[in-house]
């Protein structure tokens, strides 16, 4: 009996649901433990990086990152992991498309640690101390990883093979997944393994979407009662579906919550967000200006609401006005 | 009989870049647009005293012929009733071209000197910026020791008049600080660079 | 920074009115600022949002968007689309950090040529009153700081995988 | 309704009758006027021959102090009307114009944003309060007098746009509204000779000139104006006139005329001061004078 | 998405045009330029690559070369896109591989710093060579032509046209909106220069489109919608009730004699000048000869109540009070509008005096006014009932004025001259034309102009400054006073006058813009509609299938509009003869695969060329209704949309490839 396949699952910039999303198997957790070897998953096994630096290159026969990369370990491990493995594979939003850790990519460093180091409400630091990545005390050093100016998706740090979406991924697309890299029947190189249509595809409400939405004003999901049944854009409130890859089932919409993006956009596009911006005000009513302006009134954020999951990929990937500081120097 | 007088004009009495530096004054900038069709001189109500009527100031500044232009009575002669300027069918603001052809004529010392048109023009001026306001009254008096037009001007008996219905009087107008608009005055740059003139 | 800098504008002009425009400002043989480069499509509601953004992405310092005058579109309404987007889209880019005079969205018909000239000078009179834009050297800047690891941590040659930007 | 008001060297002047009638009817029109703080002189046509940088600095400075009070302007007379307009449409369409100007106003800790509206009485009276109420306010209808509107140059053009620039009629509508009849006056927008007839009399003069005797053939009672200059050059050299037969010829100024139809007494209408006399043609066609 | 990769060889040619862009691109240096770049095979200039030769070696290049891709950096494609596609196709290759570069209108034209220029032609060469290598074979297709045709405005344009067009066996449907056919010429006394009369030439051309078996003629009609494209129109025309059978009425005028009212109302065939009754001709050679009755005036019309002695009188039935307007609907495959012009309103200029002073005319009412079928029978005898001695003709009313009309009006110059003629010749009267530059740029017409300055009419060379009817001496009082600058000689002028003319210029109609929009066509600024080519398509539009005649293009004479029209007729001609016209294939479609079915993209087109597949549950384009604007290509949120020729990968290389700088 040949050796079982060798798999790593590692944990970059994220909310751990990822990792919670992998003991959503359920049974078929018992099915992956049958079938490989999981050489390193440092948030459920005592793995140690050097244990990683000990492996032979190429000797993991699949990695699964989750996580935006915003710590200068983040993308040390990233690119030790890619160094080690055959398939490096971006699992969840974070890792895929910044996810909402890239939502920071609107503030500079020093706006995010001063907010969360200072300004906090919850926050009891009257020497403001911050911390440093290198600290001599005592004669004795201590470091941590630096704390990036930008937050990006995992392709932006090292070379990733395939993608899985979702914040988090759905058992089902891992266990797909997870056959197809055990049978060797992999799509090209690059592809999101999940399906390339938007999900509206797949969304039980679809039927009940009119063909003329012409909006007259957009709502949040917490101004108003939402129709169970009804096409959540019908009712006013946006809904990422159109411009989102499906594949999830239509978990939130069939939750009376509109789709919020995370599977990220088809293949054919390049910037989600611009895509659905561009179908969304494409069918407001309103054709002159003061309309216009009125009806987007209820769309108060766009950033936040069209780039949920992807300012990282996106086009214009960070606010432009940002510098960037240096970020291993001691304070 | 009056003397026989040559008028051939030659290339070399023309100045080159005269239109240029009226156009760069604002209002002038489509001066070339003039296809002189003499509406200006025709609503104008002063033309008849001219000794170049309007369009031909218009042309004759588009030409370069300077010494023509700054030395005619013309400019002096504008009363800025803005009739030329509103029927222009080319929209050539002939007012500011007016304007601007004063100011050079007044800056390269053309102007006729016992002249009293641009005389008003700086004691007026003057006033202004010693006081913030004007008094009619003054700038009249000031007007007549500067020029001799006395004569043939019964000015006495206008001031009788005006002494009698109570509207001539001798106060000095004057703003609360004047010192503050000298120095906004004196913080803008006199024109192209000159000195300035009062 | 010796040389002058030079916007480089990306422009999207409706086949219809703004090219046609253009073409006029041409034959007319009015001048203006040579920093535009006009892609042209068959009507403003063709105009993507996501081309704006590829072409701030890739270098433009600015982008103009022209099409037919409200009410006079080729295909009756295209432009209305395109201007509804443009709101929004103006919202975006300033909310990332891209001046507004960057982004401009002109109605001009096939007969105002002279517009053409208008608007772009002024354009490009505007873009180099605030400077470049730039973003792909930004981008690069940006990334540097992923050559501080470099600096301090051992690593392989293999192992560096140059970021997709 | 309430304004800035900018009365200009010519009212606190010669023009003293115009600025006593004008607060007068405004005040029985509820318009409240409140004089511009420390305003100067706005330049008139003779800073613009002498230097136009500083004439645009001088005119702007008191755009700048209205434009603190958020109010409109109103400048009465002619020339200030044009002036300021003048100066606010050049600082906006010509930058270069607008840097240096901001720039010296700095000097006096002034800004200017170009926003204050600049209006003239004939067209808030008219345009603003409205015929209507124009009518309501008449007691004493100046029925039977006979009237040349004469607007001058400035008031019309070429910046205002209450009006058609050759053919204005705002103010024969306002005294149609007094009751008084308006004669046809082909020369309402001519020239009056302007500062000419202090300097060139034989010319300025002539002007005038013209302007009464036209009226006179067109059968006027009398000439009303607004511009103190217009109703100086009228007034005053009615005894220089050439020509047969000896013509004078009443000079008012419209709010004057408005003073006496809404039933003011006529000493807060300046009417004395008038070489001209102007009673004796209103006793004549029996105008009630308060 | 090409199964095979097929390597790219692309063919560049850069267009010296002469030295229109020779002067101001460095072509050679291009040519270098863009021979480092990707995919590149042959790289070359050419003094004229629009001539045989230059499309020949095209030609020629891809069958030697096996160039699959060409790109030219010349003029417009709006020019030359169709030639340099021809000549791509010629050389056996399909012609939608192939991009244009414009350097000359967007870059030698507009730029004179010859580094930029260069540079800039470099850029756009690059993402043109770019953006080629995703082009793909397209096919055009056909769309039949319907053989009938629409004219819309029965002036002599439209006269004109539709006569070429009937007596060549095609059907026309003409479309007038006044009671009678003829427009303004019927209206005009003589001609210049000839000085035929202006009735004796169109009359019968009037009877002619009224008998012609293959012109259905609708007056006191309008077009009010107009929907399909290019060979297949569907127009509706509303019938205005005129309260006359038409088939019933012989233009006897009984009815109008015995009309209650008097002549009170004005005659807007007159200009005014006379009055007539509610029920009325327009004048005598009015086409049809049928009457018509104002609704607004017809006291029956307007109250109910009246004896009907009209009705009474007409011994044919055909008064009919209770005509209801009619819309009928017609498929034509061509359309020409001769819509025409409208006078300069002279009110605009009250410095003129034209309602002000009585015995101020406009050239329209002179044209009246010495008809002899007009008001007076062609006695000039002015409103305050005396016969003038001293005239003056002012021209250029309304044109050539920034604050007015910009432009020269054309024909104001000649009509002038005319009417200088006829005014003496009906009046003895001393006659003065006053004019900025006299333009008679005509067959005879300078001739016409001599003859005038001979006849003893004064020509003072001045933009008249007012009209007045104040006086300064006596030789002027109850005259009116024209004052001039005799700019020849120098001076200002006073010239008092018994009767001025206003030679009023001509410009767009006041629909003009709703006309645009209903058979959505271009205006220029000017307002009149625009051509597609100044010199080169005079008569088309940017709409295929719609062409425009007359003075509704800009103003023009008589002959001029006759040239016109007959041009349009012939545009029309070719298009119905070859039976189908070839579309351009730049329409979008649905990759179904990726189509979610959201349905975002089905209200936005506006010709309802998406719907809803309700079993297959996705969004279908129906290419034939398909017009190719790419608005929902642009919305797709999924981008499961494709336009030809506009392709997202096109575009998205275009735009990075013009920012790539070297």
């Amino acid at each position: 009996m040949p050796a079982k396949p060798k798999v790593a699952l590692y944990w970059c910039a994220s909310c751990g649901g990822c990792e919670e999303s992998v003991v959503d198997l359920a049974e078929d957790i018992l099915f992956v433990i049958e079938n490989v070897d999981i050489v390193y998953w440092p948030v459920a096994m005592d793995f140690k990086k050097h244990d990683v630096v000990a492996m032979k290159d190429g000797s993991i026969s699949a990695c699964l990152v989750n996580g935006a990369i915003r710590t200068s370990e983040q993308e040390e491990m990233a690119k030790l992991l890619r160094q080690k493995s055959k398939l490096l594979i971006a699992y969840g939003s974070c890792a895929h498309t910044g996810g909402i850790p890239s939502l920071s990519n609107q503030f500079s460093r020093e706006q995010i640690l001063k907010y969360v180091y200072e300004e906090c409400p919850s926050v009891d630091n009257p020497q403001k101390a911050r911390p440093q990545v290198r600290l001599v005390e005592n004669g004795r050093e201590t470091t941590i990883p630096a704390f990036r100016n930008v937050v990006r998706a995992l392709d932006q740090v090292v070379d990733v093979d395939y993608y899985i979406p979702g914040c988090p991924p759905t058992p089902k697309l891992l266990k797909q997944a997870l056959l197809a890299i055990l049978s060797g029947q992999l799509p090209e190189k690059g592809t999101v393994l999940a399906p390339d249509v938007a999900l509206c595809e797949e969304c039980p409400r679809k039927d009940s979407k009119p063909i003329d939405l012409a909006f007259t004003e957009f709502k949040r999901p917490h101004q108003i009662l939402i129709d169970p049944e009804k096409c959540l854009l019908a009712q006013g409130i946006i809904c990422m579906g159109p411009a989102t890859r499906g594949g999830c089932e239509a978990l939130c919409t069939k939750g009376n919550m509109p789709c919020t993006g995370c599977f990220g956009p088809t293949s054919r596009v390049r910037d989600q967000g611009a895509k659905i911006l561009a179908s969304i005000c494409s069918n407001i009513a309103a054709k002159d200006d003061e309309g216009i302006q009125k009806t987007l009134e209820g769309i108060p954020d766009p950033v936040g609401t069209f780039y949920r999951y992807g300012l990282a990929q996106s086009l214009l990937r960070r606010r432009v006005d940002l510098g960037a500081e240096p970020t291993t120097e001691a304070r | 009989m009056s003397k026989i007088r040559r008028t051939i004009k030659y290339e070399s009495e023309r100045d080159g870049t005269f239109a240029e530096e009226i156009m760069a004054s604002p209002g002038c900038e489509d001066l070339l647009g003039c296809f002189q069709c003499g509406t200006c001189s025709g609503v104008c109500p002063l033309s008849i005293y001219m000794d170049h009527t309007p369009r031909q100031i218009i042309y004759l500044t588009r030409q370069g012929f300077k010494d023509e232009v700054l030395r005619s009575n013309t400019i002096w002669l504008c009363a800025s009733c803005y009739a030329c300027y509103v029927d222009c069918p080319k929209t050539v603001h002939i007012t500011d071209v007016m304007y601007a052809l004063k100011q050079r004529a007044i800056r390269e010392g053309l102007y006729p000197s016992r002249f009293p048109i641009p005389v008003l023009a700086r004691e007026f001026y003057k006033m202004v910026r010693g006081k913030g306001r004007l008094t009619e009254t003054w700038l009249v008096v000031r007007l007549l020791l500067k020029t001799n037009i006395f004569k043939g001007f019964g000015m006495w008996r206008l001031g009788l008049g005006l002494l009698r219905t109570g509207r001539f009087s001798l106060a000095v107008e004057s703003m609360k600080h004047p010192e503050e608009l000298r120095r906004i005055l004196d913080a803008s740059p006199a024109q192209h660079g000159k000195k300035e003139v009062a | 920074m010796s040389e002058q800098f030079e916007p480089r504008i990306v422009a999207f002009f409706c086949t219809w009115c703004t090219y046609t425009a253009a073409d006029l400002a041409g034959v007319s043989r009015l001048k203006y600022a040579p920093n535009i480069r006009v892609i042209r499509v068959m009507c403003s509601g063709r105009i993507d949002p996501q081309f704006i953004l590829e072409a701030f992405a890739h270098g433009a310092d600015g982008v103009l968007i022209g099409g037919c005058h409200p009410g006079d579109c080729h295909y009756i309404e295209g432009n209305y689309k395109c201007l509804r987007r443009a709101h929004l889209l103006k919202r975006v880019v300033q909310d990332m950090g891209i001046e507004k005079e960057r982004f401009r969205l002109e109605w001009i018909s096939a007969a105002e040529g002279d517009r053409v000239k208008t608007v772009v000078n002024d354009m490009v009179a505007q873009i180099k009153a605030i400077g470049p834009l730039r973003l792909p050297s930004r981008f690069k800047q940006w990334d540097a700081e992923m050559r501080e690891l470099e600096a301090t941590v051992n690593h392989t040659e293999e192992m560096t995988h140059a970021s997709q930007a | 309704m309430k304004f800035s008001y900018f009365p200009g060297c010519s009212l606190k002047g010669m023009g003293g009758a115009y600025e006593t009638s004008l607060i007068a009817v405004m005040e029985a029109l509820s318009v409240q006027l409140e004089e511009l703080d420390d305003w100067n002189c706005c330049g008139a046509t003779a800073y613009m021959s002498v230097d136009e940088s500083k004439a645009f600095t001088l005119a702007a400075r008191n755009l700048a102090i209205a434009e603190k009070k958020t109010d409109d302007l109103l400048a009465p007379c002619a020339a200030c009307f044009l002036v300021l307009q003048k100066t606010q449409k050049y600082i906006k369409d010509y930058p270069e114009v607008g840097r240096v100007v901001r720039e010296s106003l700095r000097a006096g800790g002034y800004d200017y944003a170009g926003s204050t509206r600049i209006r003239h009485p004939l067209d808030v009276i008219v345009n603003d309060i409205g015929l209507d109420t124009i009518k309501k306010t008449v007691k004493h209808p100046l029925k039977g007098l006979k009237i040349a509107p004469y607007y001058g140059c400035q008031v019309v053009r070429p910046y205002a746009t209450f009006d058609h620039q050759d053919y204005p009629v705002t103010m024969d509508n306002l005294l149609k509204a007094l009751g008084a009849d308006v004669v046809h006056y082909p020369l309402k927008t001519k020239c009056c000779g302007g500062s000419l007839t202090g300097t060139l009399p034989e010319v300025g003069a002539r002007l005038s000139n013209i302007l009464i005797r036209e009226a006179k053939r067109q059968g006027a009672d009398l000439i009303t104006t607004l511009c103190p200059l217009c109703f100086f050059n009228l007034d005053s050299y009615q005894d220089k006139m050439e020509g047969p037969e000896k013509i004078t010829m009443p000079i008012t100024y419209f709010t004057q005329l408005m003073g006496l139809a809404f039933g003011m007494p006529s000493s807060k209408l300046g009417l004395k001061r008038h070489i001209i006399p102007i009673l004796p043609i209103l006793k004549e066609r029996q105008v009630a004078i308060a | 998405m090409t199964e095979k990769k097929e390597e790219i060889r692309t063919g560049f040619y850069i267009c010296h045009c002469g030295h229109n862009i020779g002067s101001v691109v460095d072509c050679p240096a291009v040519v270098e330029y863009v021979k480092g770049l990707p995919g590149i095979a042959v790289s070359r200039d050419y003094k004229y690559m629009c001539s045989d030769p230059g499309q020949e070696l095209i030609a020629q290049d891809i069958r030697e070369q096996k160039l699959n891709r060409i790109v030219v950096a010349s003029c417009s494609p709006l020019l030359h896109e169709e030639t340099f596609r021809k000549a791509t196709s010629m050389g056996g290759l399909n012609p939608f591989y192939f991009q244009m570069v414009n350097i000359r209108e967007h870059d030698s034209w507009v730029h004179t710093d010859k580094n930029a220029a260069t540079e800039k032609a470099m850029d756009m060469a690059r993402a043109a060579v770019a953006r080629v290598r995703f082009h793909r074979a397209l096919e055009k297709k056909k769309a039949p032509i319907h053989p009938d045709v629409l004219i819309v405005g029965a002036g002599i344009a439209g006269i004109h046209a539709a006569l070429t067009l009937a007596n060549a066996g095609k059907k026309v449907y003409l479309v007038e909106r006044e009671p009678t056919i003829g427009g303004h010429m019927a209206m005009f006394d003589k001609t210049f220069p000839t000085l035929d009369c202006a009735a004796c030439i169109l009359t019968p051309k009037m009877s002619s489109v009224k008998n012609h078996p293959n012109i259905t003629m609708w007056t006191y009609s309008e077009v009010t919608s107009v929907d399909g494209y290019v060979g297949n129109f569907t127009i509706k025309v509303r019938h205005k009730p005129r309260y006359i059978i038409e088939d019933l009425c012989v233009g006897c005028m009984a009815c109008i004699d015995a009309c209650v009212f008097k002549q009170k109302f004005e005659d807007e065939f007159n200009q005014g000048l006379s009055k007539r009754k509610p029920v009325y001709i327009p004048f005598p050679q009015a086409t049809p000869q049928v009457v018509v009755i104002d609704p607004e005036q017809c006291l029956k019309l307007k109250t109910g109540k009246c004896k009907e002695s009209c009705a009474e009188a007409c011994d044919r039935k055909a008064i009919d009070f209770n005509q209801k307007e009619t819309i009928e609907e017609i498929k034509v495959g061509t359309v020409i509008i001769s819509t025409g012009f409208k006078s300069f309103d002279a009110k605009k200029l009250p410095q003129y005096g034209w309602g002000i002073y009585p015995n101020v005319y406009t050239a329209l009412e002179i044209e009246r006014l010495v008809n002899a079928s007009g008001p007076t029978g062609g006695d000039v005898v002015m409103r305050d009932g005396k016969h003038p001695k001293r005239i003056g003709i002012i021209h250029c009313v309304g044109s050539r004025d920034e604050s007015t009309n910009k432009w020269c009006s054309r024909v104001c110059c000649m009509y002038s001259l005319k009417l200088a003629h006829l005014l003496h010749e009906h009046s003895e009267a001393e006659i003065y034309n006053f004019y900025i530059d006299m333009r008679t740029p005509g067959k005879s017409y300078e001739e016409f102009y001599d003859r005038l300055l001979k006849e003893g009419v004064n020509f003072v060379r001045g933009r008249v400054a007012e009209i007045t009817d104040w006086a300064m001496n006596k030789d002027e009082e109850d005259h009116l006073v024209i004052r001039v600058e005799d700019t020849l000689a120098g001076f200002v002028r006073r010239i008092p006058v018994d009767m001025v003319v206003l030679a009023t210029g001509l410009e767009a109609r006041e629909d003009a813009q709703d006309v645009r929009r209903l058979f959505n066509i271009g205006c220029g600024g000017e307002g009149f509609f625009m051509e597609r080519h100044p010199k080169l398509a005079p008569v088309d539009t940017f709409t295929e299938g719609i062409f425009i005649a007359g003075a509704c293009q800009g103003p023009k004479d008589i002959p001029d509009t006759v040239a016109q029209a007959g041009a349009a007729a012939a545009q029309c001609l070719a298009l119905i003869d070859a039976g189908a016209i070839e579309l351009e294939p730049n329409t979008a479609f649905i990759d179904e695969q990726s189509c979610s079915g959201c349905k975002s993209c089905i209200s936005l087109c506006p010709y309802t060329a998406i719907t809803f597949d309700a079993v297959k549950k996705k969004a279908v384009i129906n290419e034939a209704l398909c017009k190719g604007c790419g608005t929902c290509v642009g919305a797709c949120p999924s981008s499961s949309i494709i336009q030809n020729l506009y392709e997202d990968d096109q575009i998205f290389t275009e735009i990075e490839e013009v920012l790539a700088h070297v």
